[in-house]
């Protein structure tokens, strides 16, 4: 086991990576930009090098800055948590060329996978199902239809330098594809000078529901059953849980061993969750693969007891998964809300300041992760996320009741959050039925400010 | 510019406000209280925050501690218990040299060598004041300023933080 | 201590206050503060957090923060979304009658009763001026002082908790 | 089920009381000294009263106080939380004659336990193992020797008028025995002009060890494993954890066997705790019946998955117990330690104040149960306990190394606590061995002050 990790991140998975060092035993050693300089989760590890200043370009994500720190600071290990530098093929392959043990996959694995072409393969290959398309690009209207036959309607027309939407249209007959092609080839044309097309499977009110997995360099990769995350505003997800409802077993199974497959294939290593999104007929698609820690990584500790950042370490040290697939419980329901500094009557525009006031809820069931306190200030240089309530309970019906409790409690001036928008969720009927995908935020009224994407 | 004072039926007087300010100026004071019988002067110059000072102008680096009370927590950097590195001193008078980067300061470009500088040495701008090894890396710290060494903030081998102050120097 | 921007109608001289202001800027200060007899002058200048440094318009950065950031949140008593019982509030000037119990506040001793007292009673120590219901038994309160009922607070029928202010009175 | 609880209670518990209310989406009605006025909980409740000056004997503890302000604020029920009126039958029994229910079990249970006696002689017909003895008061130096030959040495010679160790002898021989008993009864007849002696059997080293069970009213008593709380100072609880460490699965069964026993033979309903002894083989002998929830339920809490406060509730309303002894599990290791406003440097006196800074640990596996906030102040009129800090992990390894992080990072200025002496506690290897019973602190040395009865 390694003596001493460095933490190449900030904030709350920080902190979540320092508590995780604690727990084991193992030192840990901070690094902070002059804008997190004296942040009290700092104190809470072993050692802390100021990095840089504030501009991450200049701090968090400067791979030498960080290195020379491990390299200071005697770490053996680094833990990269979410964002920065976690996804960063380079970055881990620069700690191993200094013998330094990235805690996350192999840079080889991080790199096919990050490659979309590449890791659709992958997912081919270990016959995970993807989004039904065209191979490539559309040569003729004949070859379009024949493929839309093959499919089925509705389908999308996508350019393939598009972007922001355009040259993209929805096709939901012979005549509107024919239509469309023409359109979105055009506006291609006009806005990439490319106007290439492919088609594509559309898939109405998408679930996103994603797999975590864990594998160790002994060859075992196990699941940790899916968390739904359909609950997003402009693509950020709002509120996770775990297990996803409304999915038949049979599905969740299918689903996570999907997952496992792709892992196998991908000679994947560490903690990685495996995203798919699944129609309303409960067919699911490969999307992408995060090849990290994610944020609303604790609905699956609360839900199977396993400490995903100690595991992390565990494996990255060389140590067997200590359990075995069959054992892996999936106990109760977790829910995660993801309490953001943002002012939901400014179209949640960030909304950084000093905590004046924090009233955080306790009680059994109830998890708060977070670095921020009374008198802590929420800067204007980073992400708005100032953490991370957590409930677990028996039934969803009990984990919504405890959250809404929860966030009743919650108080927090100083600075505006998304609470109130998080309090209408859970008040929503559809909610509760489980009746939401990714387009819930979008098509739903709130009373709480605008949620929507254009207002 | 009025010499007057501010309202007529106020005492203060700006020139004199002026030459205090300069003389806070001139010797790096961060706050200035005066009080005689009824009357009370308080001033008090430079950033909240110690991360934030920023080097531009004729008072670059100068760290001003927070003089205000209002400081929360957050300016506290280690707490006992924890070995955290300390946070750049302020420096009370003069100007520093800070460190680039993160790393470990070297004061010669190998063990037998005599130091780069020391107490009493005038370097130009572009004038070697140590090495700071990073990602076995040797990087040359050039003064980037004029001036006479006044002290070595940091000994041979030790890590240093971005930020932190290397050597205090005499500008001139 | 002044908080709102001067303006026409105060003494202050403008002028005098953007020069304050001028040299402030000019020399970097974050704070003057002169006092004279009655008279204090306070400004501060430049964010509490360096972070938020914006700057526009002739008082931009002048800062007025409250003096005391110690806001006693345990003092609150019921925030929105809770019907928590009103604090006995404080009688602002008089005397009041409190009610001795928890329990069910009635001005007569049956529904079809004149009120024991009104505004403009006078009571002895030993006058009942209400009856208060607690676990099926009617308490007789008495005004346990001598004076006239300036006021009735509470409503015929409404719970009352002990300590609460039910009448005002002039004590004589 | 209920549509509104009054909470006869303050502080952690109170709070406790209200949350469980609201996650069964029942409104709670809290009373409040003048002392407690503002109290940042009671803004949590729907209602609040004033029900009397800071004393409890004028406020908490005025029974007509209370159920006039359950009439005042239509509750239907009233939880008594622990401590003040809890275990006062004649209150149960004044709810019942108002159409109130108590959230407790019976009265008639309640006093038959409550005595005892009687509670011996319950215990005693469920065949539940009391600690052995002479029947009643000595008669003569040769039944003495008859009696010590029975259950043998060491024995204990007791005042019957005893108190404060006054008329106590401990005999480990037929000499010593003899001579004690003349010396106890002088003692006795001295200090108390009552000579009369009883035998016990004297357990050395003792363990604190006791059953929580529930029962609803339909004749299912059902228990929730055990605690171990054999770490105290002055007969005050320190830690408290689950499940009892070195105990074997079998004893722990039977334990938990006799303590239902008991529970049925008294007719109990609601939950309730059993206490035993436990000496250094293993063998139990009943102490008595707590008729109340405890300072420590979280614990259980956390083994098990169930939410006791919300059973208790149910089970008052006339709920059926929805699980069955079979189903419950006791998994991993749950710890609990109460963090008290006192002065280790000054024998633990308490140590009222206002909490200028508050940094509460946070994290996977930890719960913080409490009242207070920073700016809180603790008052001098009631309890020191401030807050209880729980750990539930895996393991009894991991559970203590979670604790130890937690304690390292619980940051509390402006009163003095207990925190020193719980940290020197968790680093102690005893402890860590499970080495421990109810003399451990008084027979150890401790840095942190002085956690010694009697300097």
């Amino acid at each position: 086991m390694f003596q001493r990790v460095l933490v190449a991140n900030r904030g709350e998975i920080a902190l979540r990576v320092i508590r995780a060092c604690k727990d084991l035993g193992i030192e840990s050693v901070a690094v902070f930009s002059e804008a997190d300089r004296g942040a009290h989760y700092l104190s809470l590890a072993d050692e802390a090098f100021c990095i840089g200043p504030a501009p991450s370009s200049e701090s968090y994500l400067l791979i030498n800055r960080i290195i020379a720190a491990a390299e200071v600071g005697n770490a053996q290990a680094i833990h990269p948590g979410y964002g920065f530098l976690s996804e960063n093929a380079h970055f881990a392959e620069v700690c191993q060329s200094c013998h330094i043990t990235f805690i996350g996959p192999s840079h080889e694995a991080m790199g096919k996978l990050g490659d979309k072409i590449s890791a659709k393969a992958i997912a081919q290959a270990a016959e995970v199902p993807l989004v039904p398309g065209s191979d490539g690009l559309i040569d003729s209207e004949a070859e379009a239809l024949r493929i839309a036959k093959k499919i089925g309607y509705p389908i999308l027309i996508k350019a393939t330098a598009g972007g922001g939407g355009k040259g993209m249209r929805v096709a939901i007959d012979d005549s509107s594809l024919k239509n469309g092609l023409k359109q979105a080839a055009a506006e291609a044309e006009k806005a990439f000078k490319n106007a290439g097309v492919y088609l594509e499977k559309y898939v109405e009110r998408p679930r996103h529901v994603e797999v975590q997995f864990i594998a160790d360099h002994h060859g075992n990769v196990i699941h940790l059953w899916e968390r739904d995350c359909s609950l997003q505003r402009r693509h950020q997800k709002l509120v996770e849980e775990s297990p996803a409802p409304t999915l038949p077993k049979s599905v969740r199974e299918e689903l996570c061993k999907a997952a496992v497959r792709l892992a196998k294939a991908a000679s994947y290593t560490n903690a990685g969750t495996c995203e798919f999104i699944v129609d309303k007929d409960n067919n699911f698609y490969f999307i992408e693969v995060n090849a990290r820690i994610q944020v609303e990584h604790p609905v699956t500790e609360m839900v199977t007891g396993i400490d995903l950042i100690q595991q992390q370490i565990r494996v990255a040290a060389g140590e067997e998964l200590p359990f075995k697939q069959k054992n892996i419980p999936c106990e109760g329901c977790a829910i995660e809300v993801r309490i953001n500094a943002e002012d939901p009557a400014h179209n949640f525009r960030p909304s950084p300041g000093k905590i004046t006031k924090l009233r955080v809820p306790g009680g059994p069931g109830v998890r708060f992760d977070s670095h921020v306190h009374q008198d802590y200030v929420v800067g204007p240089n980073y992400d708005s996320m100032i953490g991370k309530l957590i409930v677990h309970r028996p039934t969803r019906d009990q984990a919504i009741a405890t959250m809404r409790r929860a966030l009743a409690e919650f108080e927090i001036e100083g600075v505006k959050t998304t609470i109130p928008l998080l309090q209408e969720i859970f008040a929503h009927p559809a909610f509760h039925s489980g009746d939401v995908d990714t387009t819930f935020i979008e098509r739903t009224t709130w009373a709480s400010g605008t949620a929507k994407p254009h207002s | 510019m009025s010499k007057e004072p501010p309202t007529a039926g106020t005492p203060f007087n700006l020139d004199k406000l002026k030459e205090l300010i300069e003389m806070m100026e001139k010797n790096g004071l961060t706050e200035i209280d005066l009080r005689s019988g009824a009357e009370r002067w308080q001033l008090r110059r430079g950033p909240q925050e110690v991360t934030q000072v920023v080097s531009a102008g004729p008072f670059a680096g100068m760290h001003m501690p927070p003089p205000m009370p209002m400081t929360p927590a957050a300016v506290q950097l280690a707490p006992a218990g924890s070995s955290v590195m300390p946070a750049a001193a302020p420096a009370d008078d003069g100007v520093v040299i800070k460190s680039p980067t993160v790393g470990t300061f070297y004061v010669a470009a190998a063990p037998t060598d005599p130091p780069f500088v020391s107490v009493g040495s005038k370097v130009k701008e572009d004038t070697v004041v140590c090495i700071i090894e990073a990602m076995k890396v040797f990087n040359q710290i050039p003064a980037e300023m004029n001036g006479t060494i006044t002290a070595v903030l940091v000994k041979n081998g030790d890590p240093v933080e971005f930020g932190q102050p290397l050597f205090k120097i005499n500008l001139g």
